[in-house]
């Protein structure tokens, strides 16, 4: 049975995509019915607490738990002795080494130990008696206080991967990426203007509003059941079973709702705890984080330092483009500066460019993603400078975007995308500019910013199985944990597939063993890659469906094509044979009918975001007030536009959140100061306008229904394009996020030449 | 340490439960009574996910003790159907796609449903400074608040759609 | 005749060296005549890599075929996006 | 742990002296999440809200009697009260959010004492005063008097507020309050600012009250700036000079909201806006 493989798919009209079914799931989660991992319970279960680092740096003497072992209600308590290292980390950087603190502590909030107890309370309690003899050692916030001459070491034994020379001595440069094209000297020299400016952000964090939380049932015979809120069950399973040193199917995961993730559930930290403390008490154990420990604890996105220099001609063509990134890591080394690197100048065909990345571990939290991890940072830089670029030369904006802008075929310098494919980045461009909005007059101090964002989005592996119901309904089961709603999708592409009605497909998230592997969902992924397992599940269907009929019909396969859900006969000899008639006859011609779609997806294409904002900044205290915010981002084909529309709006509000409010603050002694939504301030509904959305349509040809990822980009513009609002507003360049009113009063005062 | 008896009246139906005396109402609702709809986001009283109402006032369950329940009549997210006819709020949010992830939906919708019986005919301004204590991280608020204006209009036009008593 | 580059983090096998010219038919063989000239680099690449072929990027290349393939790149394995 | 629901002053009294470490509460909107941190740590919980005269919110003979108890939307939704105290009526209808609001208590705003609350600036340049429990029988005292510093207030360990007396402001006086937050809601103060503006016939500013909170340890009063608006014509340079008195008065901190300059900065900007609302809306009664 030959694979069919994607045709080039021509901008057809569907019936069901493109459609705006309610999503199956809905009824659960507006009548409370929903089960996030947090509701979960099992008979006898018990509560897991974890006791964490109160140093942001310190090395651990010895630990004693012989007074919590005693303490009302214990019934078991784990330390890093009951984790042996893995031979190879699988996954994420260090992964096993961030579960517990193994001989020394790297931020403050990292797990030491845990107990398990029959109340929440007992288990706290008891935390707080083990002894931890600490030796408290001086930390490193910043990346300029880790990149400095003879800055205490987060690893002792980190060399520099990357120099081009062998490194001598440790330090907390991880990883240096190096690449150059063409000849960054002569690109400079070649331009009229020419700018270089350095920009800091802060880290911020993904903001899920459910902490992580987990159930795990661990029975002697070495088996777990383990229900959790993550972004990929299939990922838990392997990152456990790889610290736990256990072989993967004795694990199963079940995947309850998830309440936000944002890349920030891509990995775990309490899966592992809990199955130990599980198999330690012959009991399932709860363990649920409080917000507290979700900011001190859990992956935040980099902080960063990185500077951007762009030459351009006077008509607007840029000829050099030049960075020097430095990204946190956290306490492990990350890739995050080489990513930085691939998108800081995506969106733009620069003949010159030379670009170096480092990686630098701090003593806070190991960083993980944040949609489009890594860009937002870097399109701050790039999109503010090409602004100002603007402003010198008297162009337009937009225009001067469009001149410089990547289409199909120009060579991207990103290793993830090579030679770009169909995008539709200028079609963003031009539907900005078209837009009413971008000609709406302004009053005083308001100002008008505009920023382009790229993501190359991931493909990466899934699996979907379709079971056909004997009276023609379909179950559509992936192993994609649905976020925002990508359960619908799947719903609609096996409906344009089969032909059947959207409400005839109940599409379900199935758990470790009742579909086959799939990644986690990531890099806006799931619809675009999943998707493809699903088509290609259902097609299978559609060959099987035709030989039924061709059974029934006593006639040639070759007789019959497949139209609207029915097999009909090419030459009318039978009246059309639907979908339900073939499935309520399968005992007779042949048994169930069902099919499996799994594959390493290919092609995913990047993405690409314009975006505009209008806001006011009131010149007496530095607030901004943001007025309208317009957003134009290519979808491919937009498989259920509220969703898509979800996911752009969404991006947008974490985006502004990210260029006014957001950011961790440290004390001296490397403790967080703001581990709570009252002063981490991510937008309340009163601070944002309605997010006006447009999808572009550039159908991706590497995907039967030219999908491309849209669940990251959103995030990458709002950084600059507010910064670039601001100076519009006021005229003054902000270069370090989040731009508070603090920050905005000081520079006010400074352009006004007023006395601070 | 010996727990409290509290007994009181929630969704309409009476409920007792046992609790300690500093346990939070929303700890109790979720564990003693098994009502896991009102969602914990930050324990604190900054996210709105655990919004709930007691004795007819819109409240955060994390910031009020169980015991103070005694007496009281409660409102939850899984009270606002009316059998299996949903709430105009619940249909509004389902057909304007008003949610993402979920976990904020109970408490929005509470918040939403507090605000229409005090204000039928809320500006889109009104709207999101009366939900302006219920964080939103997926969806930035749009689809939301065009949602609860839609279901306010519904819900004049038949009155009868979203009164239950 | 297929030129290779290395990319920044394989140069340490061979000792500076960023560019390649070498016969292949496929991704299997391509990466044993590496090995036959710069031992030790096969096992390096087990733990990951990506590749860009003529600028098409394979995120978990192991058997492609190279027919006709004029250009191959190493690319540094993309974990969680 | 113990909860106890006292139905009376006396019994509430009785209660507090039976036990060492207990503590009362209203709302219990700033109690909690101190319990969550760890910051207290009472044998006791005494819920005051069954008490009537600490739920009580009424006017009679000149006066506005607010229990201490009250919820603060109770406060928000009341027309008359907003009418002629609109500064504490602000104020109420600003912490925290509508959920925050149902429960929230004049009583544990002010005791909580913390530099930024936002119904102190308002009690304050409205001379309310605050009757308080305790075991010798109960006194008043000028709620300037209570907090003494950020978490400390004067009264003892058994004792609590019953309620806060306001004069009804006479004619052609009125008030505002103003915080600074960087988003819309659901913040804590920056820095805030309360006013109180009595004019004479020829609408000159026969007095003024002016209270900053959040630029110093305790809400603070700007005798300095009350005394150049004293008999004047409120205009630009006039308040350029109040502007100049409050941030000169202000001893703010750099912390997690805000620095010592911007602090010092807003707290003027808050005081002009304040005094021109005041003021107008005095114009207006």
């Amino acid at each position: 049975m030959s694979v069919v493989t994607e045709e080039k798919p021509i901008k057809k009209s569907y019936k069901y995509v493109g459609t705006r079914p309610v999503r199956h799931d809905g009824l659960e989660k507006v009548n409370g019915k929903a089960r996030f991992a947090a509701d979960m319970t099992k008979p006898r279960m018990i509560h897991g607490h974890v006791l964490r680092s109160p140093y942001a740096h310190a090395r651990i003497l010895s630990i004693d738990t012989t007074e919590a072992e005693a303490m009302p209600g214990v019934k078991a308590i784990v330390t890093e002795s009951d984790f042996p290292l893995p031979k190879k980390d699988e996954g994420f950087p260090h992964r096993s080494k961030n579960l517990i603190a193994r001989d020394k502590v790297r931020y403050e909030g990292q797990a030491v130990a845990a107990v398990a107890a029959i109340t929440r309370r007992q288990a706290k309690e008891a935390a707080a008696k083990i002894k931890v003899n600490y030796e408290e050692l001086p930390s490193v916030i910043t990346v300029d206080q880790a990149m400095a001459e003879d800055a205490p070491l987060v690893h002792e034994d980190l060399l520099t991967e990357g120099l081009d020379s062998e490194p001598t001595k440790p330090s907390n440069i991880a990883k240096r990426s190096f690449f150059e094209q063409g000849d960054i000297e002569a690109g400079f020299a070649n331009a009229d203007v020419v700018f270089e400016h350095e920009f800091t952000t802060k880290v911020v964090h993904q903001g899920y509003i459910e902490p992580h939380a987990c159930v795990a049932d661990t029975s002697r015979d070495g088996r777990s059941e383990i229900w959790c809120s993550s972004q990929g069950h299939f990922m838990v399973r392997s990152a456990t079973a790889n610290m736990l040193g256990w072989e993967t199917s004795k694990i199963k995961v079940i995947p309850a709702e998830i309440g936000g993730g944002f890349g920030g559930k891509t990995t775990i930290y309490l899966e592992p705890l809990a199955v130990k403390l599980s198999e330690k008490a012959d009991r399932p154990v709860k363990m649920v984080m409080s917000r507290d420990e979700v900011f001190r604890a859990t992956g935040p996105t980099p902080g960063t330092k990185i500077r951007v220099k762009i030459g351009a001609k006077k008509n607007g063509e840029i000829t050099a483009g030049k960075a020097w990134l430095a990204y946190e890591s956290g306490a492990f080394p990350g890739p995050w500066g080489m990513l930085g690197g691939w998108c800081v100048f995506a969106c733009y065909n620069i003949p010159n460019i030379q670009i170096e990345a480092l990686e630098v571990v701090v003593n806070k939290p190991v960083n993980i993603p944040y949609r489009a991890p890594s860009a937002p940072m870097a399109a701050f830089a790039t999109e503010t400078v090409i602004d100002q670029i603007a402003q010198d030369i008297k162009m337009d904006p937009i225009e001067l975007r469009l001149l410089n802008a990547v289409e199909e075929g120009d060579y991207n310098h990103s290793e993830m995308v090579g030679t770009f494919q169909l995008i539709g980045l200028k079609e963003t461009l031009e539907a900005i500019r078209n837009h009413p909005n971008y000609k709406i007059p302004l009053g005083p101090n308001q100002g008008r910013g505009i920023a382009t964002g790229f993501w190359f989005n991931i493909a990466e592996s899934s699996s979907a199985t379709v079971n056909l119901t004997e009276d023609g309904t379909a179950v559509v089961i992936t192993g994609s944990p649905d976020i925002g709603g990508s359960r619908a999708s799947m719903a609609l592409m096996a409906a344009e597939e089969l032909g059947i009605d959207p409400k005839l497909i109940q599409p379900l998230v199935g758990d470790t063993e009742a579909v086959g592997f799939t990644d986690v969902t990531e890099g806006s992924r799931a619809t675009f890659a999943t998707g493809l397992a699903v088509v290609r599940a259902c097609q299978k269907l559609v060959i099987q469906l035709k030989e039924r009929a061709c059974i029934m019909w006593e006639c040639s396969v070759d007789d019959i094509e497949w139209v609207d859900g029915s097999a009909v006969h090419k030459e009318g000899k039978e009246p059309p044979l639907a979908l339900a008639e073939i499935t309520s006859k399968a005992k007779k011609t042949g048994g169930p009918l069902n099919a499996t779609g799994s594959l390493e997806a290919k092609g995913q294409g990047p993405a690409f975001s314009t975006q505009m904002c209008d806001l006011e900044v009131d010149p007496e205290t530095g607030k901004v007030t943001i007025l309208r915010y317009t957003t134009a981002q290519d979808a491919g084909t937009a498989i259920h536009p509220s969703y898509v529309e979800g996911q752009m709006q969404g991006g947008v509000a974490q985006g502004i959140g990210w260029a006014l409010n957001e950011e961790y603050i440290h004390n001296k002694k490397g403790r967080m100061e703001n581990p709570g939504f009252l002063d981490y301030r991510i937008p309340v509904a009163s601070d944002l306008p309605m997010i006006e959305t447009i999808i572009v349509e550039v159908p991706n040809p590497k995907h039967p229904y030219g999908v491309r990822g849209v669940g990251e980009v959103g995030i990458v513009p709002p950084v600059p394009a507010v910064a670039n609002a601001i100076h519009d507003a006021v005229g003054i360049r902000l270069r370090d996020a989040p731009m508070s009113p603090v920050k905005i009063l000081k520079a006010l005062n400074q352009k006004n030449g007023a006395s601070g | 340490m010996s727990r409290l008896h509290i007994e009181c009246e929630i969704n309409g139906d009476d409920a007792e439960f046992l609790c300690d005396a500093d346990e939070s109402l929303l700890d109790a609702l979720r564990d003693e009574v098994g009502l896991t709809g009102t969602k914990e986001g930050c324990g604190t009283g900054d996210c709105g996910a655990c919004s709930i109402i007691l004795n007819g006032n819109l409240i955060c369950a994390c910031l009020a003790f169980a015991p103070e329940a005694q007496g009281g009549v409660i409102e939850t997210v899984e009270g606002m159907a009316d059998g299996d006819q949903l709430h105009p709020l619940q249909i509004a949010f389902l057909e304007h796609a008003a949610l993402q992830c979920g976990v904020c939906t109970p408490g929005v919708l509470i918040t939403s449903k507090s605000l229409l019986e005090r204000n039928p005919d809320p500006t889109e301004t009104e709207v999101r400074y009366a939900i302006a204590g219920n964080l939103c991280r997926c969806t930035g608020y749009d689809k939301i608040v065009k949602a609860i204006l839609v279901a306010a209009k519904e819900m004049k036009q038949n009155p009868m759609k979203g009164d239950k008593s | 005749m297929i030129k290779v580059f290395l990319g920044s983090n394989l140069k340490n096998f061979t000792n500076g060296v960023e560019e390649l010219e070498l016969e292949a038919t496929s991704v299997k063989s391509l990466i044993a005549e590496m090995d036959r000239r710069y031992p030790g680099i096969a096992d390096d690449l087990e733990s990951g890599f990506a590749l860009a072929i003529d600028g098409e990027v394979i995120a978990n290349p192991g058997y492609e075929k190279l027919a006709e393939v004029s250009e191959v790149r190493f690319i540094s394995p993309m974990q969680g996006g | 742990m113990e909860y106890s629901l006292p139905q009376s002053v006396e019994e509430a009294l009785s209660t507090l002296n039976s036990v060492s470490n207990a503590t009362v509460f209203a709302g219990a909107t700033d109690l909690i999440p101190q319990l969550r941190g760890g910051r207290a740590e009472p044998r006791l919980l005494v819920d005051l809200k069954k008490i009537p005269s600490l739920m009580n919110l009424s006017f009679s003979s000149g006066s506005w009697k607010i229990g201490a108890a009250t919820p603060v939307a109770s406060i928000k939704n009341n027309e008359k009260l907003t009418k002629e105290l609109p500064g504490l009526a602000e104020a109420s209808g600003l912490i925290g959010s509508d959920q925050i609001q149902t429960r929230a208590s004049l009583g544990g705003n002010l005791c909580t004492a913390s530099p930024g609350a936002d119904t102190v600036p308002s009690l304050i340049v409205n001379d309310a005063l605050a009757v308080i429990a305790s075991n010798k029988g109960s006194r008043t005292i000028a709620v300037s008097d209570v907090v003494t510093g950020p978490g400390s207030i004067s009264l003892g360990a058994r004792e609590f507020i019953i309620e806060f007396i306001l004069q009804q402001p006479p004619s052609r006086t009125s008030d505002a309050y103003e915080r600074f937050i960087p988003r819309t809601e659901m913040d804590i103060a920056v820095v805030d600012a309360a006013a109180r503006v009595s004019l004479d016939e020829r609408g000159h500013c026969q007095e003024a009250k002016i209270a900053i909170g959040a630029a110093a340890p305790t809400v603070i009063r700007v005798p300095a700036a009350e005394r150049i608006l004293k008999g004047k014509k409120i205009n630009d340079e006039v308040l350029a000079k109040v502007m100049e008195e409050v941030s000169k008065a202000c001893n703010p901190i750099n912390d997690k909201r805000g620095t010592i300059e911007y602090r010092r900065q807003v707290a003027g900007v808050l005081a002009k806006r304040v005094i021109l609302l005041a003021e107008k809306r005095a114009l207006d009664k």
